[in-house]
């Protein structure tokens, strides 16, 4: 028998492959059947099959989305043991439970850090070794790189575009705030959630021209040409800062008031297993199978993500390499993306209040009621 | 042929493939959407008959601006297709070396992919990167980057011309075809009696390419009207829904809130909306023409 | 310069304003080409950099090399769209041609409200339609085959091929098929052996224009009805270029410029069919 | 073999009736002509009997067959129209078998006749070109080929000439004329050029407003038009008509006061109850002459054309309107330089309030007088 | 004023040439007309003054002045196309103003002035409606009218009439020459309607394969035309040709003998070396006559036409061709049935071998026999 398998992407991972052919080999008579799908239609794709009654037996999907999927009972719980859920970092297991259960097994882990160009602020004046360790200082130093040099001082995201909500989170998440708390109510108009529009609405003049023309790979793409000073990016722009003669640091991203710890936006995918194929359990089988920890540390080393579990090859890694620091420490006071049944809905309402600020059609406090109330009003 | 009764048998016979065909592919999903808009459909596994509520909730939103934007958007949009394809249309009729190349170098935005030419917008619309930004700073023209999406009028603008630039081949082409068939000898008679070439355009071939434009026109509110992938792939309906339309907003509505029966329900007052349109639109037109040409 | 009738002549001042129009026009019409092309000559490090540059520095043909590499079913996609849009070229004229025979040249009640009917499919875009469409498809078995992406594709390109087939065929003279039926001939056989050849102009028009909607815009019904990468059309191929997160922008833009050079290439040679074919077509109502 | 038989066939498009009732017979072999004004019905009655467009009221049979509901390849009919309707894209050879292949005939038999065809057309050596390439005398020639090869026993032709220059219309006509005999079927033939009409018509129909207004022989309707309509329809320059009272009726013919003062009497059979009655005279202006006559007017000519043989002058003549006259070659007129013209009694047509003819005493055989149908 | 000089004027269409060295003289106020066959050049030459197509060679002037480099406005000329060209979207009012509005007159001129054309061409109800309901004489009339507001010094016709049906093209033909005597402009006129040439012309231009073939009045035309082609052009039904050989030349003329057998002495100024040489007779189908004469001939026609007041009969004359012959309306002749014909030697034409006609010593004021230009 078959299972279908949509993953995400351009290309098939080798490391998948492999073990997909590992799994294969121990489950005879079972074949698994993997379609490619580009990022932007994937998660479409998934659902459009699903809806229509063909759903495919294991899909990479967004975690986010499975509150959503388990609510109209599209996919089936995953549930985890106690020793499964430990081996994980902190908060991880939280981005796929729904009510108690597990919906999907996460397989790609993404956070965020800050960098920093030393160049820049150097020739703005400010100590280049030094990163801002909080908003002040973020604030501060954007406001120096502006004024004493031709390039911006923060690379602000506020496109209608996904990472605009994520890069607010980060703010909020290194601020101790919560957009739902943990007995499910919305409680987005916080001071904390304030502090972090606020600090938004001044980094504005020290940002590039127009933030909401920029998600964050374009964003990036201007820190690594040198224009802008500060960015909030994941560990994939290393890569690309060594292509270039930028001096650069990167670090934790700096911490609001209220903040009590290091903290970060904790994203991540999923294996998520569809209803209705009658190869559920195999599709169950298979996707522990693929990100068993041995699997997924060589799939994470290799695809260059944030690692899901701690490992002493881990810990060995950030010896190694002391940019991948900032991206585990984050994670321990790191917040999930808040699931909602329509999350695309809150997702516009989010953009829409970043917007608003960014723009300066509305005042943080006003904007940041609007869109409290909105959110209400959805669940 | 008369109206014998084999004839207009045989015309049926001849529309009943195409009719048939069309029929099971597009009218068949077109009742499901109808039947849908009367339903709270969703990701769940179980759809109600909701009555007008759906009808309802659109009025209830902020719809009523959508369908203002979406109607200044694709008024703005087709007037200037109609305007500049004519133009190109007048200019590359004229008898110039090098129109034969000329013509065919105003094909390629309707060959190239739709999502293709709407990155290459994107790129030009860049204020760091981009052309525009890029050769404005250069002659001076703005003294910093320019990020054209970045605010509500210039982003509308942006997605307005890109619509237009998507557009524009068609039209010119038809337009310039409209204006080869303008019998020559008006023009030799109205040159005779020394009449310029612009007077000869604005009173002889305008006036005698108004119905071809009317009809170019229609089409093109159509597809205007729809026009779907331009919006979403540069703006996704912001910076504050700035630029959402009717079809970005349905868009959004069932296929990314999954609302499948909201959806059904917008789709169908678009369809109203146009076909009420069309409708008048026609009558006018019709009546318009007459006047024109009798 | 061929001396033209003195009609035709122009004084040097308009001869220079229209080739200023016809520049400002075709730059309008061409510079997102440009800006594509020197993208795609640009390494994909050095993409992104100012100041705005409008000739690259390290440009180099590179990315129109490595694309075939980045996405090794490229040519693959470009052949799948020809195939898919040739057959369904030929499916609307197979289906189109007798349609417009009877709605141009024979009178029967109610042709005009089904010709807007048929028009009116243009009203609604595919992108509403999907999900009761996936389901049709499923159910007639068509999911991932060429079919997929032809059986909608047609149905969706009916609509303006007929519109532009039948205005054409009205404009050849009634007196044809009169005298053609007064000698005895049947329905069909005016059809084939009188309509058919003469309304030649007319088919190569909408052949073209059915081709061309067919090879770079169907975008949407080959990514959700179709999941096998064999069968994947030009403008998915395309976006096999955007990877995880990034996307490969040079070779993007290489092979844009790739994969739409064959259908520049048809519509070179076939440049004054069109618009001979519009003449005589289309303009009228 | 070819008779034709209309009887009150009436033709309504939508709501509007445009052929109001004709009854009318056509002999084998006969050479018919309807003539009228544009939009007269020539063209619609001319489809009705081929079958292109339905008969809305009445019959029409063919040797005695209803044939309303026939398809006109089974009416035994070719027809020849106005635009020629060659199929541009075939040969001529192509476009003449055309209705041969329809039937599909054997090769050999379409070769033949075909052949056969061509040569009677003279068209043996333009076979292989297409229409396009043709002149257009060669092109009317390839449509009546196509509808000889058929062998129908009625033909029908809409104007076939219309689009031709005169020389070659003239020539043309001589060619249908010598075609008629030599095929004698049945001809039905539209036009409104009056010399067509007159010169091959065995009878003419003279259309107005989709009724018949007369029927008869060429030199019958010129002799004897039945009313102001035929009158002013036949004869070129246009008979001139005067107003006038009629005084009298006698034996000899009415007698009438014209607006122009002078009195005549008129040889026509009159009814006493015509006394007192307004009337219009007619007189043809090849029967005005600057000789003596029974009656004269006094005209200035505005335009005088010279023929040669003949000179045509044009004038307007107060209370009665355009005058022309048709004078010898010699005649002594200038433009603005007033002039004498007269005419006999004799020569005068009749018609009474309603515009009806009143009977002429004069053989309807009699020749034309010079260039009557001249232009 | 309308003073026009070609000299040498060719034209060629890439390397084709199809003008090959007109002169041509046109006095002021002079009605010319250009005749010739189908492709001849004569719209060619036309465009060639009015500006629409360059001069290739040669020059235009007019009143003097070298106008082949100067646009139509300036050389006071105005065109009427054959197709009227009137635009479908003015009205009638609109389409005569036309040429005002170009030159920004004020409102009131151009309200006088159309208002004076309309009422010259009988227009004045029609000014508000648009060309695609008028008539085609109306639309005619629209055309010229269109002309006239510009008062010009030239006009030029371009085939104004051939789109017109018989009758309306007899009296547009008779408005047209009123017109002319009315404005005393220039007027250039094409045509291939011999009618037409004939009824209106001072001189007529006979074009053949873009050279001049022969100008002169039209009765020089009909009564001495300069070669086989003008003698053949003009003149319907077309003169006969009959080929032979001259075996003497005296003072009396040259002596021919025909290929019928019949010798003839034909009075025209001939060279002695003409002797020996063949020549071509020709004879006009109207001085054929059932009467005696100086020769005769035997026919039998293959068709017979009745025209009233003449008949004319077509046969096949072996080593001759076709034969025509206008004869009276009584004239005994049936199809099938030998005829005997006669003409007089004072009637015949004489051309020698490359067609050029040898002088006869006739009036060239002399009328021209019944019913030459029937048809
Ligand atoms: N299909 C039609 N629908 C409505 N009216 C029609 C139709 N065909 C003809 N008529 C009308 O019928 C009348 C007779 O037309 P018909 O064509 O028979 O005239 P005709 O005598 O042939 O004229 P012409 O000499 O101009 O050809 C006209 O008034 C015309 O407008
Ligand atoms: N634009 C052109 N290019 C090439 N050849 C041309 C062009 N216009 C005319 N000719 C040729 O020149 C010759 C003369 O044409 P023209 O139209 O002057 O003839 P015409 O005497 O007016 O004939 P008609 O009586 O048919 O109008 C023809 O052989 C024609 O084919
Ligand atoms: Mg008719
Ligand atoms: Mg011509």
């Amino acid at each position: 028998e078959e299972i279908t398998m949509i993953v995400c992407g351009d290309t098939m991972d080798p490391i998948h492959d492999k073990y997909i052919a590992e799994w294969e080999a121990q489950n005879e008579g079972w074949t698994v059947a993997p379609e490619v799908v580009g990022w932007g239609q994937c998660q479409d794709k998934v659902t459009t099959l699903a809806v229509a009654g063909t759903p495919v037996g294991l899909a990479y999907v967004g975690s986010r989305t499975l509150k959503e999927f388990a609510e109209f009972g599209l996919i089936e719980p995953i549930p985890m043991t106690d020793e499964e859920k430990a081996s994980y970092y902190p908060n991880v297991v939280g981005t796929v439970t729904y009510q108690g259960q597990q919906w999907g097994v996460p397989v790609a882990f993404s956070t965020k850090a800050l960098y920093w160009n030393k160049d820049l602020f150097a020739e703005a004046g400010l100590d280049p070794e030094t990163p801002p360790a909080t908003w002040d200082d973020v604030i501060a130093a954007a406001k120096a790189v502006t004024e004493n040099t031709d390039a911006a001082g923060f690379g602000l995201v506020a496109k209608t575009f996904d990472n605009t909500m994520h890069q607010f989170l980060h703010w909020v998440y290194t601020n101790n705030g919560q957009v739902i708390d943990d007995e499910g109510n919305i409680v987005l108009d916080s001071p904390e959630v304030l502090a972090a529009l606020e600090a938004y609405k001044t980094l504005v003049p020290y940002s590039e021209e127009g933030p909401t023309a920029y998600e964050q790979n374009e964003v990036r793409a201007i820190f690594l040409d040198g224009g802008v000073s500060m960015i909030h990016a994941s560990i994939g722009a290393v890569s690309r800062l060594q292509d270039t003669d930028i001096n650069w640091g990167v670090a934790n991203l700096p911490l609001g008031p209220e903040a009590k710890g290091p903290g970060t936006l904790l994203i991540t995918d999923s294996l998520a297993v569809f209803s209705g194929t009658g190869v559920e359990e195999q599709a169950i089988s298979l996707a522990k199978f693929l990100t068993a920890p041995a699997a997924q540390e060589e799939y994470d080393l290799n695809a260059g993500l944030t690692p899901l579990r701690p490992s002493p090859t881990i810990d060995a890694l950030v010896e190694e390499k002391p940019y991948w620091a900032p991206y585990i420490e984050g994670i321990e006071y790191g917040g999930p993306e808040p699931l909602f049944t329509d999350y695309r809905a809150f997702q516009n309402i989010m953009i829409e209040m970043v917007q608003s600020v960014v723009t300066g059609d509305a005042e943080p406090a006003e904007a940041l009621a609007k869109a409290d109330a909105e959110l209400k009003e959805l669940e | 042929m008369p109206g014998h009764k084999s004839a207009v048998l045989f015309a049926w016979i001849l529309l009943i493939p195409a009719l048939l065909y069309v029929a099971a592919i597009v009218a068949y999903p077109l009742v499901d959407t109808f039947h849908l808009s009367f339903t709270d459909a969703s990701l769940r596994k179980t759809t109600n008959w909701v009555g007008w509520k759906n009808y309802q909730k659109i009025f209830d939103t902020e719809f009523a601006e959508i369908i203002g934007r979406t109607f200044v958007w694709t008024f703005l949009s087709v007037s200037l297709k109609m305007i500049i394809g004519t133009g190109g249309a007048v200019l590359l009729n004229a008898a110039l070396p090098g129109r034969a190349v000329f013509r065919i170098l105003t094909m390629p935005p309707w060959i190239v992919p739709m999502a293709i030419g709407i990155f290459m917008w994107g790129w030009m619309y860049n204020g760091q990167f981009g052309m525009i930004s890029g050769l404005l700073q250069r002659f001076g023209l703005s003294d910093g980057p320019v990020a054209f999406l970045a605010y509500g009028s210039t982003a509308f603008w942006a997605t307005i011309i890109t619509d237009v630039w998507i557009g524009v081949p068609m039209v010119t082409m038809y337009m310039l075809a409209a204006i080869q068939s303008v019998p020559v000898d008006l023009h030799e008679a109205a040159w005779t009696d020394g009449a310029s070439r612009f007077y000869r355009l604005r009173r002889i071939t305008l006036p005698m390419i108004f119905p071809a434009a009317i009809t170019m026109s229609m089409i093109s509110l159509i597809s205007t009207f729809n026009s779907f992938d331009i919006i979403w792939i540069l703006t996704q309906g912001g910076p504050s829904g700035s630029t959402t339309t009717m079809i970005i907003d349905t868009y959004s509505t069932a296929i990314g809130s999954k609302k499948f029966g909201e959806g059904a329900a917008r789709a169908v007052v678009i369809c109203l909306f146009l076909s009420a349109f069309a409708i008048l639109y026609f009558q006018a037109v019709t009546k318009l023409s007459r006047r024109m040409t009798t | 310069m061929k001396k033209n009738a003195m009609i035709d002549r122009y004084r040097w001042w308009e001869v220079v304003l229209m080739y200023m129009g016809i520049a400002l026009f075709l730059f309008f019409i061409l510079a997102p080409f440009i800006e594509g092309f020197l993208v795609s000559l640009k390494p994909l490090g050095l993409l992104f950099s100012t100041p705005y540059k409008f000739f690259p520095e390290n440009g180099s043909f590179k990315a129109y090399i490595t694309m075939w590499e980045s996405v090794p079913g490229f040519g693959r996609y470009i052949f799948n769209s020809f195939y898919i849009s040739t057959i369904i070229t030929m499916v609307v004229l197979a289906l189109v041609v007798p349609a417009s025979y009877a709605f141009a040249r024979i009178k029967f009640k109610g042709a005009g409200s089904l010709l807007g009917g048929f028009l009116a499919v243009n009203m609604f875009s595919g992108a509403v339609l999907l999900i009761p469409l996936f389901r049709l498809m499923r159910s007639y078995g068509l999911l991932n085959t060429y079919w997929s992406m032809i059986v909608p594709g047609v149905a969706f390109l009916i609509p303006t091929a007929i519109w532009l087939l039948s205005t054409y065929m009205k404009r050849i003279p009634r007196e044809l098929d009169e005298a053609a039926y007064v000698d005895g001939a049947g329905h069909f056989y005016i059809l084939r052996r009188v309509i058919l050849p003469l309304a030649m102009p007319g088919i190569i028009v909408v052949a073209i224009t059915t081709f061309i909607g067919a090879y770079a815009q169907q975008f949407i019904f080959a990514l959700t009805f179709n999941s096998k990468t064999e069968f994947m059309p030009l403008p998915i191929g395309l976006f096999a270029y955007f990877g995880r997160q990034e996307v490969i922008w040079n070779e993007l833009m290489a092979a844009s410029f790739v994969g739409i050079a064959p259908a520049m290439i048809l519509i070179f040679a076939l440049q004054r069919y069109l618009v001979a074919g519009l003449t005589a077509g289309a303009v009228k109502q | 073999m070819g008779q034709l038989a209309l009887s009150g066939v009436k033709k309504r498009f939508e709501k509007l009736e445009v052929i109001h009732g004709i009854d009318l017979d056509i002999k084998d072999g006969e050479f018919v002509v309807f003539v009228g004004p544009s939009g007269c019905g020539k063209s619609t009655l001319l489809r009705m009997i081929c079958g292109l467009e339905e008969i809305t009221e009445g019959d029409c049979t063919i040797d005695g067959t209803r044939v309303n509901d026939l398809p006109p390849v089974k009416r035994g009919i070719a027809m020849v129209f106005q635009s020629y309707a060659l199929y541009p894209h075939m040969s001529v050879f192509e476009n003449i078998a055309f209705p041969l292949r329809v039937e599909k005939r054997p090769e050999a038999e379409i070769k033949e006749k075909v052949g056969r065809a061509a040569a009677v057309l003279q068209l043996e050596n333009r076979l292989h070109q297409k229409p396009g390439n043709l002149s257009g005398g060669q092109r009317q020639r390839v449509a009546i080929g196509r509808a000889i090869v058929r062998e129908p026993s009625i033909f029908l032709f809409d104007e076939p000439l219309s689009n031709l220059d005169a020389a070659l219309r003239a020539e043309m006509r001589i060619e249908l004329t010598a075609l008629h005999q030599k095929l004698k079927a049945t001809m039905i033939y539209v036009t409104h050029d009056q010399v067509e009409a007159m010169t091959m018509a065995d009878r003419i129909v003279v259309l107005d407003g989709g009724s018949i207004s007369q029927v008869g022989a060429p030199l019958e309707l010129y002799h004897k038009p039945a009313n102001l309509f035929v009158a002013g329809f036949i004869g070129n320059p246009k008979m001139n008509f005067i107003p006038g009272t009629c005084t009298a009726v006698s034996p000899e013919g009415a007698t009438v006061e014209l607006v122009t003062g002078a009195s005549v009497t008129v040889p026509v059979t009159a009814a006493g109850m015509l006394q007192g009655q307004p009337v219009t005279l007619g007189i043809r202006p090849e029967h005005l002459t600057q000789g003596a006559g029974d009656v004269s007017v006094e005209i200035t000519p505005t335009v005088v054309e010279h023929l040669g043989v003949n000179t045509v002058t044009y004038a307007d003549l107060e209370g009665v309107g355009n005058v022309s006259a048709l004078l010898s070659g010699s005649a002594d007129v200038a433009p603005g330089q007033p002039a004498r013209l007269s005419f006999s009694a004799a020569d005068c047509h009749l018609f009474d309030a309603e515009g009806q003819a009143l009977e002429r005493r004069v053989d309807s055989a009699m020749p034309i007088p010079a260039a009557a149908s001249a232009g």
